[in-house]
Formats: structure tokens, sequence, C-alpha cells
């Protein structure tokens, strides 16, 4: 509903100029950076995997900016499997943050340091 | 076919150790090391003694020859050129280091019967593998197929030492394995630069040995055979060792479990040894010859001086090692004397030091496997506990000062006349010619001094002199093996063989000496006709030249 | 375009109100530095649009961006796990918004129904089992790797100077695309048979034992786009062709068929990988929530510790 | 030097000596077979002595088989004397070392069989050689009864090992075979030295021997090389019959200084090289020191080896190739005064010593001087002579001691026993030692006289040696006077004695494996021999010590007349110049003293005869009298006197042991006694000099190789690992890290990009 009304406020599908491209894609770029910047200040893990889903959600805008761009699909399926990624990552990753926070009763990534060589 | 059958029965005894229970390992690989001892000594009967400088029971399987050779379609078969093949074939040099390394074998499994107990398979599996590995070095005759089973040595080698070696096995078995591993690499480097320039306009490449050995003097200039020399030098004078690079030698050697340093004493040494031989030398004749001086000088300085610091080792295990480097110090000193004498007694060193230093080691681990330890603060004046096992300690302390009557003398004597020899004497009745002479000879001569001075100084320590055992240790602590004092007939039994050996190429050395005859001095023709093909290296070929066939 | 010196002037500006609005120690100037912020994305989101005034976009894009980003700022800010899940929720419904102006109706509504609705559904269900509950009657006191921020600066400087170089090349790259492409939809109902003859039904233009032409050797649908015409026969076999001028709206693939299509027909391999890392990861999930875990040495001395507390506190 | 040797040389060319075709020995013919057995029988001994120990035989068993088979060894060697012809015979049992080389044209090879060279030299030193070894052999079946069941076996399995190798050395056809036999012989002397092995001296001792003699060894390995490389031979039936080396004879015969610059180098050298191994063996001065150790031994070892038979390898060795050691011209005078200075140092060192078998073993070190000293002034018959007789009284005079040191449970110093001639049970002990020691101390008409004097005589004789004989007559006075020193103090005079450490049993080393001889512990009673003296009895020698002195002694008279048989050197001196060692001095041409004709054959005598009476005058005098017609005169009064000043101060009013009149002269001497006594501290000096800094040199090597050699090949391995510590601190573990690294990381590379691709 909501949708046929905006689709009536404009003469779909909207014309696009690599100008309009520009807009999507300063917005996706500027959502990446603020994920980026969010995964590298934040110390939350849950937080940190918010910031990565964020930056899935820029990806996903540029993708369906270019797919509309050049009429075809196939970047929309790419976000189905962004979709897919984020989806598999968000069960993987929560279920070893609920691992890790029953370990050390703290979600901070700093806990976490084994990594090291 | 039996050449094969040498390599191929320890690794299939290998598989099948790998298959059956760990309580049976040690018999099936005594019985395949016996198979392949049967094997190498049936190899001995076919080979025509008479033609000992001939490559014989050549036996050759396709294997990559489309790597650089030439396939022509005959019919239904492709005859190739060039390529690397399976390629096996023995003179009568490789041939008695194959029975050596036979030899060792059944020797190997049977000193390891009480001292190996865990992770029996896994020890005896990579004993056969070595075995095989070692064999096909010795057997090969195309040089990929050298250049993998050298290499492949170091694998079971490392496994032995690193499994099975005393406390320090570890940082020994890492710096055996990346020192030799650094060496050969850099050989390879000078193998590879000479079949790349032997592989002529034809775009044919050829890894067969023989025909390297027949091309590459020719078109090697003597620059480049300077820069060859010193890139199998790399490679081979680790793995002897040469003086300045030893000193993975006696950590190696300290480490290992004995069966492991009988090997490498006895075989795996043996193998640079040999590569010079069958490489350095026939590859690059005149830089060899230009350079004999040099490498002369070094062996010289390894002979004394690792012999001056065997005097004042107190682990006995690390003095024999120390011993090694000083005794192939004369084994390279008799190679590169580049006479009939030297080259004979250089290769019969190689035989006779795997006999009688492999036996030290062999009767040191006898000790180690009663006492707990190798020093010779703790524990000494065996001679009135262990009468039979002092008695061979003395024998074959005797055979490696070199006592005429025994092995050691013959090789050492052959390998300092020929050193002699090739002084400026050449138109002596006795001398050959060469660039080494009185002095090295001389000097090398102190070697026996020193030998003297601390194989004697072993034995007045671990032999004679008041008993001294551990602390702790009245007759076997509790926790120590349930050996008899003195040696049981398994060990008693190891050993004879080897005595009997010493003995018989100390008194009748003939044999091998007949059967070495051919190649050492092949070896000087060799030399003699590298020199000449240096000095007329650039010039245009008046008439084709026939080279002597070098194989 | 956008004068470089503006952008970046713009996006430096950008640079610390992000910086500001991070959580921190103290006095945090959150307000000050999201205002800044989202001022300054939404000036450059401006002056992308004042230079080239035919090609202004759609005014619901800059309302779904500048909520989007705003959003975003506060995921990213918000100390508070569960409000920075929520306000995701709020970025997502945005995108999905932007995605409808795009023509993309189908991932618009997988977005929420997937993003909004399960991912972070999941995440909003880890955020409530790992937060501890506030013990006793005590004010809920933020744990320390929620309430301050790390490296704000250096992160901030790293990110906006990503951004700056991306945008950056953006503006570079974008006039040497390749033009805007065709509308792609009409040459997929070559492929959709059966959609044709519906919206022709539908439409009336089809009677009852009429059905679309086919070629007798492939068996292809004679729908000619080239020619403008679906031709169809009648019972008797009698051809008849409709024009284009003709053809009813609901011919028109729509974009979840498009997207179907894409997904099915072109890419059946990559699905199938994602249907696998989907197996991969329920049948993860499952393993590590299984598994049971003892707390470290170091966990067990906290909460020994924080439990005599409590008793001593009793 | 070389002018001194020059002089001898003109002297010896103008005495007509210098013609080298006058050398040479007859072409040898193939000899028996059987000859094979006189090695053979010994090492079939060894065999059975090491069947019976691996048997564990408790009898004496090994000592009979022994003493079978060397006996057996000796019959044969009797039938190979009774066989000699005039040529040496070759005899080859198998081809040992063969390798050859060259072309068809010029084939060359290196060639040694194991094979026989019997010529007389080879027989006269196989006579005694077996014939000593089996009467010792008899001996030691009585002396090392003690050890019967545990060493036994051991004991005469070297034993006979010893005769088989001493058999290889002298009957070799070949140098390589000579060196086989003259390392073998140094294995055996090891091997038997440390005989009581558990007594660290004893160790200490074999290994000194043998180290030293190796370095005695590397000399002739070195003269064995340069003998081949120069000759193209080994084998000295080809050797003496090289064209080449008799060509280089004729130049050193014509003594000219022109003729001598023909010989090159490198020929020059070789006797030098072979010296140093004859040095070695025969315990000549620079190397003489391990052979007083070497008492550590049994006492039969030390008669037979380190008496009578090892130690004269060295003199066999020049006589064998006395034609090499002519092609230098100061060689032999090297060796004369070589031999020279270690008779007189041995002496003095034998003077202040104590115990009686290391006196025995200074003078075998002194007469070795007197061997190599006739060899060096030409008199290879004196000293062949001289050998033979030694042979005999040595080992007698070694025997008596050693059934003294077997009676008085080790006791061997001079102080501590008296009287022992007298004591029941011990007469044909103490008139055996009496009669080897008027021999070695020269007394008239003894064997030992004629031949010591025949080497005085020569060295005055020979130009340029005067001083050589009169260090050698001094020398020779000094001997008769620390010989009779242990005559006078042990065997007669009051009757006195104490046990050595080994009372409860003689060399009883179970018991306890320390100590030395008994000069240093007698009173202070030891935890484990708690005795009194007084409960000790000594055990008088059985029959087959007194059956083996009585022999002995008999056979050093019985030599007697074989110094008269026969030309110019007696039986021996006919020996030995029928051999390669045949070579005569000057003198000896005109010395007709016993009617002896001249040593080197018909052809020789005419040269020496015609020429003797112009050339007389450069030949030396003995105080301007004839050396050999006054010398057994002046020399038997050396003797004399020696014995005189021995009786004076060693007998005459002794009441104790412990005490003598030459203790009130001992300190006018000042320290010099106490550095006779301690040897001239030459073992300190050797210590000092070689051995420490050696053993510093390689503690030195040791730390280099583990610090510099090792260190740089770990340097090597260490250099990566620290660059690897250095960067890994950056991999915190921390996610952000890796964040923030890969977030920057694509900035910059963006960043290049930017810049870079414009």
């Amino acid at each position: 509903m909501l949708a046929s009304w905006m689709l009536a406020q404009s003469d779909y599908p909207i014309p696009m100029t690599n100008l309009t491209l520009g807009h999507y894609l300063f917005v996706a770029a500027a959502m990446f950076a603020i994920g980026l910047i969010g995964f590298l200040t934040r110390r939350n893990l849950i937080i940190m995997f918010l910031c990565t889903e964020l930056m899935f959600q820029a990806a996903g805008i540029a993708l369906v900016a270019f797919s509309r761009y050049h009429l075809n699909h196939t970047g929309e399926t790419f976000v189905i499997f962004v979709l897919t990624v984020a989806a598999a990552e968000a069960a993987m990753a929560l279920a070893l943050v609920v691992l890790l926070f029953r370990r050390r009763e703290s979600l901070s990534a700093e806990e976490w340091g084994q990594m090291k060589g | 076919m039996i050449l094969f059958a040498t390599i191929l029965i320890p690794l299939a005894f290998a598989g099948y150790v790998a298959a059956r229970p760990a309580k049976e390992a040690k018999s099936i690989a005594l019985v395949g090391t016996l198979a392949a001892l049967a094997a190498a000594v049936y190899a001995l009967t076919q080979f025509n003694w008479s033609e000992s400088s001939q490559i014989q029971m050549r036996e050759t399987v396709d294997w990559l020859r489309q790597l650089g050779g030439l396939g022509i379609q005959r019919g239904e078969v492709t005859e190739w050129q060039g390529g690397v093949a399976l390629s096996v074939g023995v003179d009568s040099v490789a041939l008695m280091l194959i029975a050596l390394t036979a030899l060792l074998g059944p020797i190997c499994v049977l000193a390891s019967y009480t001292a190996i107990t865990e992770r029996v398979k896994t020890y005896y599996v990579w004993l056969l593998v070595l075995q095989a590995a070692m064999t096909c070095v010795f057997a090969s005759r195309d040089l990929v197929l050298f250049y993998i089973a050298f290499e492949f040595t170091l694998i079971p080698m490392w496994i032995l030492i690193n499994l099975y070696g005393s406390t320090n096995r570890r940082k020994a078995a890492t710096k055996f394995f990346l020192y030799t591993f650094t060496g050969s690499i850099i050989a390879l480097a000078g193998l590879v630069y000479v079949v790349w320039k032997v592989r002529g306009p034809t775009g044919v490449w050829t890894f067969d040995i023989g025909d390297l050995q027949k091309s590459a003097m020719i078109v090697l200039s003597s620059r480049e055979q300077g820069w060859v020399l010193l890139a199998l030098l790399c490679g081979f004078a680790v793995k002897v060792p040469l003086f300045p690079v030893h000193t993975w030698l006696p950590l190696a050697h300290t480490e290992a479990p004995t069966a492991g340093s009988v090997i490498l004493a006895g075989v795996l040494l043996k193998l640079g040894t040999y590569a010079l031989f069958r490489f350095a030398i026939p590859f690059v004749p005149a830089a060899a010859y230009e350079y004999a001086p040099a490498i002369a000088v070094v062996s010289i300085v390894g002979i004394v001086y690792a012999g001056l610091i065997c005097w004042v080792q107190t682990d006995v295990k690390k003095l024999v090692a120390y011993s090694s480097v000083a005794h192939l110090g004369f084994c390279v000193l008799g190679l590169f004397a580049f006479n009939t004498t030297g080259v004979s007694g250089s290769v019969l060193y190689m035989i006779n030091h795997g006999l009688s230093t492999g036996a030290l080691f062999l009767l040191i681990g006898m000790m180690y496997e009663r006492y707990h330890t190798r020093s010779m603060k703790e524990v000494g004046g065996l001679g009135s506990k262990m009468p039979v096992w002092s008695t061979f300690m003395v024998f074959f302390t005797m055979a490696s000062v070199g006592l005429p009557g025994l092995n050691g003398f013959v090789s050492e004597f052959l390998c300092l006349i020929g050193t002699f020899q090739a002084g400026s004497w050449g138109r002596s009745p006795g001398g050959t010619g060469g660039n080494l002479g009185f002095w090295y000879a001389a000097v090398a001569g102190t070697g026996m001094i020193v030998a003297a001075m601390y194989l004697l100084y072993m034995v007045g320590k671990v032999v004679f002199g008041p008993l001294r055992e551990p602390h702790g240790h009245h007759g076997h602590d509790e926790h120590a093996s349930t050996l008899p004092a003195d040696l049981t007939a398994r060990e008693i039994g190891i050993l004879v063989p080897l005595a009997a050996l010493c003995l018989w190429l100390g008194v009748y050395p003939k044999p091998a000496l007949d059967a070495l005859k051919a190649p050492s001095a092949q070896v000087a023709e060799t030399v003699k006709a590298g020199r000449q093909a240096a000095a007329d290296f650039g010039k245009p070929p008046p008439p084709p030249r026939v080279l002597p066939a070098i194989q | 375009m956008i004068g470089p010196v503006i952008l970046y002037t713009l996006l430096a500006l950008g640079a610390v109100g992000v910086c500001m609005a991070l959580p921190r120690r103290g006095v945090s100037p959150q307000i000050i530095g999201a205002v800044i912020a989202a001022a300054a994305g939404g000036l450059v989101i401006v002056a992308l649009s004042l230079k080239a005034a035919p090609a202004i976009p759609n005014v619901y894009f800059y309302i779904f961006s500048v909520i989007s980003l705003g959003a975003a700022l506060r995921v990213i800010t918000h100390p508070r796990p569960v409000y920075a899940a929520l306000y995701f929720i709020l970025t997502v419904l945005s995108t999905a918004g932007m995605f409808v102006i795009l023509g993309a109706e189908f991932l618009a509504f997988a977005l929420i129904i997937v993003y909004a609705g399960a991912i972070l559904i999941t995440y909003l269900f880890v955020i409530m089992l790992a937060t501890q509950a506030p013990t006793g009657g005590d004010t809920e006191i933020l744990p320390e790797y929620d309430a301050v921020s790390r490296e704000p600066i250096a992160a901030t400087l790293a990110g906006f100077v990503l951004l700056g170089v991306l945008t950056t090349l953006m503006f570079r790259g974008l006039p040497n695309l390749p033009p805007p492409g065709k509308p792609p939809e009409e040459t997929l109902i070559v492929r959709m048979p059966g959609k044709v003859e519906t919206a022709l039904r539908n439409a009336g233009l089809m009677k009852a034992g009429e059905k679309l032409d086919r070629n007798e050797q492939t068996g292809a649908p004679a729908i000619d786009l080239a020619a403008g015409v679906v031709r169809i026969v009648d019972k008797d076999g009698v051809p008849r062709a409709i024009e284009r001028k003709d053809w009813p709206a609901g011919m028109k693939p729509a974009n979840i068929e498009g997207v179907g299509f894409s997904l099915l027909a072109d890419h059946p391999g990559a699905i199938e990988i994602a249907g696998v890392i989907l197996l991969m990861a329920m049948l993860g999930a499952v393993v590590l929530a299984r598994k049971q875990v003892e707390l470290d040495e170091e966990a067990k001395a906290r909460h020994a510790a924080k439990l005599s507390a409590e008793t001593e506190g009793v | 030097m070389t002018e001194l040797a020059t002089t001898v040389w003109q002297g010896l060319a103008a005495a007509g000596l210098g013609a080298a075709e006058g050398w040479g020995v007859p072409p040898a013919v193939p000899g028996p077979m059987w000859i094979g057995l006189i090695p053979a029988l010994p090492l079939l001994a060894v065999v059975l002595c090491t069947l019976c120990a691996i048997f564990k035989v408790k009898s004496k068993l090994p000592a009979w088989l022994t003493v079978g088979c060397l006996a057996a060894s000796f019959v044969v060697t009797l039938l190979m004397y009774l066989n000699m012809s005039g040529s040496p015979m070759l005899s080859t049992a198998f081809t040992w070392i063969d390798v050859s080389w060259g072309s068809e044209r010029s084939p060359r090879n290196l060639h040694a069989n194991f094979g026989f060279y019997i010529d007389s030299l080879t027989c006269l030193w196989m006579l005694f050689v077996t014939g000593l070894a089996t009467l010792i052999a008899l001996y030691a079946s009585e002396y090392m009864s003690h050890d019967v069941g545990k060493g036994y076996s051991r004991f005469f399995a070297a034993f006979s090992l010893f005769v088989f190798s001493m058999a290889c050395l002298v009957m070799a056809d070949n140098l390589i075979l000579l060196y086989l036999g003259w390392e073998g012989v140094g294995l055996c002397s090891y091997l038997l030295i440390g005989y009581f092995y558990k007594k660290p001296s004893a160790v200490a001792a074999a290994k000194k021997a043998f180290i030293m003699n190796r370095i005695g060894d590397l000399g002739l390995a070195l003269g064995i090389f340069l003998i081949f490389v120069k000759f193209g031979t080994v084998e000295y039936a080809k050797l003496f019959a090289d064209g080449a080396f008799k060509e280089m004879l004729g130049h050193a015969m014509t003594g000219t200084s022109e003729s001598w610059a023909k010989i090159p180098w490198d020929v020059k050298l070789i006797p030098i090289l072979l010296m140093v191994g004859a040095f070695g063996k025969s315990a000549q001065f620079p190397l003489y020191v391990w052979l007083p150790d070497a008492m550590e031994g049994p006492t039969p070892v030390s008669a037979l080896i380190h008496a009578a038979t090892m130690v004269t390898a060295g003199v066999f060795l020049i006589a064998r190739t006395y034609a090499v050691f002519q092609l230098s011209p100061s060689a032999l005078t090297i060796v004369a005064i070589i031999g020279t200075v270690t008779a007189l140092l041995a002496a003095t060192i034998g003077m202040a010593q104590f115990d009686i078998k290391r006196i025995m073993a200074y003078s075998t070190v002194s007469q070795l001087g007197y061997m190599f000293a006739g060899l060096g002034v030409m008199t290879s018959v004196g000293a062949c002579f001289h050998v033979f007789t030694h042979a005999f009284f040595k080992a007698l005079l070694f025997l008596a001691c050693g059934a003294v040191m077997h009676g008085f449970a080790g006791q061997l110093d001079l102080r501590k026993l008296s009287g022992v001639g007298k004591m029941p049970g011990w007469r044909i002990v103490g008139i055996t030692m009496l009669v080897g020691c008027l021999n070695l101390a020269g007394f008239p008409l003894l064997a030992g006289f004629w031949s010591k004097d025949m080497i005085l005589a020569q060295a005055f004789i020979t130009p340029g040696m005067g001083l050589v004989g009169w260090v050698l007559l001094l020398t020779a006075g000094l001997t008769a006077y620390y010989t009779f020193r242990v005559y006078f103090r042990v065997f007669v005079g009051p009757q006195e004695h104490h046990p050595g450490d080994e009372a409860h049993g003689h060399d009883d080393h179970d018991a306890h494996g320390h100590g030395g001889h008994g000069h240093d512990d007698h009173g202070h009673a030891k935890a484990d021999h708690k005795h009194e003296a007084h409960d000790f009895h000594p055990h008088p020698p059985g029959w087959a010590i007194n059956l083996v002195l009585v022999v002995l002694a008999a056979a050093s008279f019985a030599i007697i007349p074989l110094t008269f048989m026969g030309k110019h050197g007696g039986w021996v001196g006919d020996m030995v110049s029928h051999s390669s060692a045949a070579w005569s001095a000057p003198g000896e041409h005109h010395d007709d003293h016993a009617g002896h004709s001249h040593a080197a054959g018909d052809t020789h005598s005419h040269a020496g005869e015609s020429s003797r009476s112009h050339d007389e005058e450069k030949l030396g005098t003995f105080l301007g009298m004839d050396p050999h017609a006054v010398m057994y005169y002046v020399s038997g009064v050396v003797g004399l006197i020696g014995i005189g000043v021995a009786y004076r101060l060693h007998l005459q009013g002794r009441t104790s042991a412990a005490t003598s009149r030459a203790d009130a002269l001992l300190p006018m001497l000042g320290p010099i006694p106490k550095w006779a006594q301690n040897k001239w501290y030459v073992d300190e000096f050797y210590h000092f000099l070689f051995v420490r800094p050696l053993w510093v040199l390689s503690h030195i090597f040791h730390l280099i190789d583990r610090m510099l050699v090792d260190g740089l090949v770990n340097l090597a391995g260490i250099l990566p690992r620290a660059l690897g510590a250095t960067i890994r601190p950056s991999q915190s573990g921390q996610l952000h890290g890796y964040a923030v690294a890969m977030a920057g990381g694509i900035g910059v590379l963006l960043l290049i990009v930017l810049l870079v691709a414009r």
C-alpha cells in the first residue's frame, strides 16, 4: 500500500542518471564508513557485529543502486546472497558470542586475545 | 631388477610394518632388512668385477620423460631422449656403498631391539624408508632421482632424531635438517645450472648422470666450473661434513638414537663424499683440480682441529662424532689427490669409516642402554665389568686409530700416500703429480697422532682405569633396562660381523682394492681430460675429439 | 558534481561530529556531535543535488537517506546494545525505503522480513541473554566496554579517510560509466509464455480455446519483441497477432520475476552454495550452542569475588 | 754439522769406501713357504689364547700353548737359519695392498705383499726374538700365575700377538709390512703396559707409550712415502736393486760436494724421517720418556718388549735401510749425536733412581743410545752385536728384578731391600743377577764387554767422532756404577726386606687399583692390608723362573765364543755383513785383533787394504794409540772403576737397606741428584711445552667451535627468529587491531590508487 503510494508520487521507474547514482553511492559509502568506525571503536562484540551488518547494508544499497542503473537484476541477486551471508554470520557469530559470554561473563572483544602469534 | 629390488624391498616392508601390530614391528623390520641384504649380496655376485668402472645392472623405467625429454614415436612405442627417468645402475663404488647400507640395515634394527620401546611402528617404518632412500641415492643414474632421494633421506632422519633422540633432540633435529637442507638447495642450483648448460642446441634436457658427466666439462668455462664447484661443495661439504660447516654433526650424533647415529655415520655422511666423487669431480674436473689445495687445506684443518676438539670432550658420543669430522677429512683429502691410490683409499675409507665408527656408536649405545649416561666423568673403567664389550671397544678403537692389520689403516695410508704422491714429483717413479704433496701429507699425518691421543684417551677413560658407575647405579637400577652387565648374544651377534669385516679389509683388502682400481683410475683420467678441456675451452673444436667415456 | 574543497570540509566536519558522538567516559557531547554529523551528511547530499537540477532524485530519497544515516550513527554511538539494535532496525527500514525507490520492491520487503524481522530479533535475544541483569534495585550500570569507545579519534580518522577516498574515486569514476541501460523487463516475457497467456486472458484479449503460437521445431512461444507482436492461434490453428500497443499492463514482468529469473536461471550454482552456507551455519550454531562451557579461571575468580562480596553485603 | 759430516765423508771416501759398486746385496731368491710359520705360530697362539679367554679357562693352559707355539716358532727359525744361503730369500704369503696405475708403457704400482725377506740380519733378529720370547713366556707362566683365570689368557694373547708383530716387523719384505709390525708391536706394548688396567698410572703410561711411538711412526710413514715416491717401490729387494737408488748411492760414496748436490733434497730427507721413527720406537733422546714409564707393565713384558726386542726395532730399521742412511750427509751424524746424548742422559738419570726396575729401564735407554751411536759411527756390526748381547743380559736383569718384585710383593725400592742374594731360595737369582750386572757394566771378557768395546773403539776411529767416544766412555763408567749400585744394595749386604704394597699377592690389582711401586707408602699401613711387615714372608721364585734365569745367564756366557767365530765382529758380524746392513767402517779394515777379516766381503777388503796405508792419518785415534788395540783395556778399566766406586759407596760398611755411604756425598752435589732423580724434569718440560699448550689449544678450539663456527650458524638461525619476535607483538590477538590495520590498509591502498592512478 505504502509502496504503491510512493510509486505514485514519481514517474516510476525513475530515470537514473549517473548523478543520481552518485547520491546513492555516497549514502552507501557514508554508511559503510559509519559501520567501519563503529566496528573499530565499539568494544561490545554484539555491537561490533551490528556494525558489520551496517556495512552489509551499505554494500546492499550500492548493489541495488547499480542494479537499477544498469537496469538488470544481478545486483539485486547479490543482495540476496549478502542477506544469506548476513544471516549465516549472525547465526554463527551470535552462537559464538553466547559461548564466549558464558565463559568470561563479558562481551568485551578485548577479553579474547588468543589469536596472537 | 635386482637394484630396484634392493630399493623396494625395504619400502615394501615399511608398508607391511605399518600395517601390522606394533609388537611384530621389529621382527618384520629385521626380515625386511635381511631380505634387502640378501638382495644386495645377490647384486654383489651378479656384478662383473672385471669391469668395475662400467655402470652395470642398468634399469630404466620411464617416469617423467616429458620433463625436458624429446619423444620420438616409433610405431607403438615412444623412444625418449633425455627427460627424467627412474634410472638405476651401479659401478663398484656405488655397489660397495649399497652393500654397506644393506649390511647396516639389520644391524640397526637389531641394535634397536631393546632401546626403542615407544612408538615402535613409526620407528621401524622410517628406518626402512631411510634405508630405501639411501640405497636409491647410490643406485640412481638420474640426477633428479638422485636429488630426490638425497633430500628425502633428511625426513626419516629428522623423524628418528626428533622422536627418539635424547634430551636436546628437537634442536638437534631441526639444526640437522635446516643446515643440510640449506646446503643441498645451493647444490641443486649448481646441478640445475649444469643441466641447463648441457641441454644444448637441441633443447633436450638430459638428466642422465653419465651423459652429464660426458658433456659438463666441455660446456662449462673454467670460471663457471669454479662457481659450480662452489655450489656443489656448499651442499656436499655440509653433508660430509668438512671443517667449517660441520657443527650440525656432533649435535645430531649426540642426540640421535643409536641406530640413527650408526646410519648417520655409516651411510649418510658418505652421501656427501659419494656425491663429491660422482658429481663434483666429473662435472667440473678443472675447477676441482684448481681448488684441490684449498679443499685439502680445509680437510686438513678439519682433521687436526676436530681431532683436538675430540680430545677435550667428556661425552663419548660427541667424541666419536667429532672424530667422524676428522676421519672424513682424510677421505676428502684422498679424493682430491686425483690419483688411483688416493681415490681408492678414499672410497675404501668410506666403507671402513662406516664399519668402525658405526661399531663404535653401537658400542656406546650399548653402554648408554645400561648406564643412561655417556659422560666419561660418570662412567668408566668398564673393563672389569664388561670384558666382552671392552674387548670390542678396544678393537674398534684400534680400527679407528688406523692400526695396520685393521681396515682403517689401509684406507688412511692410501689416502695419505695419494696426497703425498700428488706433489710436484710427477716424474718420479712413485709420484703421480698434482698440486698437493709433502706438506699436505705431513700435516694430515699429524692427524694420526691426534687420533691416537683422543681415542686412547677415550679408551683409557671408558674401558680402563678403576670402575666408575653413575651414582645410584648398583648393578642395575630398578628403572633401568633388564640387560645383563655384559653384552647379550644379540649384541655380540651384531658386532661380530662388523669386526670380521674390519679384520678382513685390514688383512686382505685386495679384492676391494682391485674393484676400486678402475673407478679410481677413471677419476684420474677424468681430471686429466677435464683440465685439457678447460685449456681448450672456447677454441674452435678442430677435429671432434673423443673424450674418454666417463660413467 | 561537488567541489573537492567543500566535500572534504564537510567530511571533516562529519568526522568531528562522529567523533564527538561516540560514547566516552564522563560528559560526552554526544548530541552536539550527532547534530554536527547529521548536518554534515545532509549538506553533502544537498550539495550533490545543487548542481544539476534535472537529475534531482525523488524527495523520499532525502528522507530515507537522512533517516538511515542518522540511525546508523546512533547504532554506533548508543552505549546500550538494545537501543543500538533498535536503531539498526530503523536503518534497515529506511534502507528498504530506498530500495523501493530504486524499484527493488522484493528486496525491500525481504530486507524488512529477514533483517528486521529475523536477524535483528536474534540479536535482541542474544543481547537479552548476554547482558547481566541489574542486580537488586540498583540502576543499571553500563559495563566498561559499552560505556567507553576505543580509540575514537584514530578510528574516525581511518573511517573518514576511507570515505573521502571512496567518494573521490567514486566521483571521478562516475562519468566514465556506461550510459544507463535499457529496460530489461520485456525480454523476460519471451521466457514467460504462461504469464503472457494469463495476462492476455485476464485482459480478455485471448478467448477460451486459443493459445500461444509456438515454433514447430523449437517449441519456442511466438512472442516477437522485435516486431512487437504476440501470435496466438485458435483451436482451429488460425493464427492471430496482438500488437504491442494492445498488450495489457499485467504482461510486464514484475521486479520479483526479474530477480527470480536472475537468481534461478543465471546463478543456480551460487544459490546452491548459499543454501549450503545456511545449512552449515545452522549446524554450526546448533553445535556451538549445545556446547557446555566451563568458566575460565579468571572468570571463576571474578564470580567468586562477586559472590563473596554479595554475601558480605548480606 | 754439515762440515763435520763432510769431514767424515771425505775421510771415508778417501779410505776407499766410496765405491758404490762395492755395496750391494745379492739378488733375492725365492724362499720356502714354511718360513711363514714363524709369524703364523705366534698368531695361532693368539687365537688359542683368545679361545681360552672365551671359554674362561682357569688353568695355565694359555701359558703352555704360548710357550709351545713360540718354541715351535723358534725351532722353525733355527731351521731357517740353517737353510740360509748367501742370497736373501723371498717368500710371499699373499698380496696385501696392491694399487696400480700408469699406462701400459710405464706401469706403476704400489705393491705390498704379506711376504718375507730373509737374510742373515733377519735371522739374527728372529733368533733372539723367538728364543727370548719362548724363555720369557715360560717365565711369565709362573710370574703371572696370580692372574690365572682373570687376565692370564689376555696376557698371553697379547704376548703372542707381540711376537707375531715383531716377526712381521723383522721379516717383512716391504716397508709397509714393516710398518704393520711396527705399529703392531706398539699396540701390544700398549695393551701389555696397560695390563693392570685399573691402575691409572699404568693406563697413562700405556697411552704415553703409544702416542710417543705414533709421533715416531709418522716420521716413519712419511719416510716410507718418500721412498715410494722417489723410487717407486716399498719392497726391499726392488729398492736395493733400483737403478736410481744405486746411482744416488754412488753420488753419496763419491763424497764430494758436487756429488752430494746431485742427490735431491727430498732423498736426503728420507733417512731423517726414518730416523724419527727409529727414535720413537727405540726411545731415543727427544722421544725416550715413554720407556721408563712403560715399566708399569708386568716384568716379563718389560724384559721382552721394553728391553730385548721391541726397542731394538729402531736399530733394526736403521740396519735394514743402512744404505738409505748413506744418502744423507748428516743423517748418521745426527744418529750418533742423539745416541750419545741419550746414553749419557739416561745414565745420569739412572744413577739417581731408587726403583730398580726403573734403573734398568734407564739403562736400557742408555744402552740403546750406545747402539745408535754405534750405527752413527758406522759400525752397524757393533750396534747389532750390542743389540744381540744386550737382549740376553738385559732380559736377564729384568727377569731377576721381576723375581725380586714377585717375591717381595711388588717391592722395588733399593732402599727397602738388602742382601736378597743370601736369603734362602734366592741364591740363583743373586748369581744370575750378578752375571747380568757384570755384562751390563762391561766387565772384561764378558759378552757385553766385547760388544760395547766395538762401538767405543769405532767412535774413536771415525773421524770427527772423538767427542762421541769420550762421552760414551764416560757413560760406560756411569753404567758400571749404577748397575752395581743396584746389585750391591739389593743382593748383597745385610739382609733386610720390606714388602711392597701388593702383599696380598703380586700385582693383585683387584684388591687395590691404585698406587705405584712401594717406595712411598711403606710404614703407613693401608686400610686394605693391615698386616705388619714382619708377617710377610717373601716367596722365592719357583722352577720356571729359576730355570729361565739360569738359561739366560748361561746364554750370556755361551754367546762369548760367538764373538770369536768367523770374521770381524764374530758370528754377529758375519750375519750383519751378509745383509743389507753390511757396511764397514774404515777402521775395521785394518783391525786384525782377533784375526778377523773384513766385514763387507772380499771385494770390499781389497779396496780397503789398498787405500789403508796412506789414509791412515785421517782416521781418529785414541790419545794417539790405535783405538782397537787399547780400547779393551781402557774400557775394562773404566768399568772396573765404576764397580769400585759403587762398592765403596754402596756396600762397604752399609748396615741397613736404607742408608749408605753415598748419602753423605749427596749434599756436596747440591740440587743435582734431586734433578737427576726427577729425570732432569724432561717430562715436566714436555708437559709444559707440548701437552699443556695443546690441551689449552684444544679447549680454545672447542670454544671456537661452539662460539664462532657454530655461533655463526646459530646467528643465521637467530636473525629471522629475532625479526619475527620484533614483528610478533603487532599480532596482538585483539580483533580491533586487525580491523584497524585492515581499514588503514585499504585506505592506504586506495590513497595510492588515488594519487598514482590519476
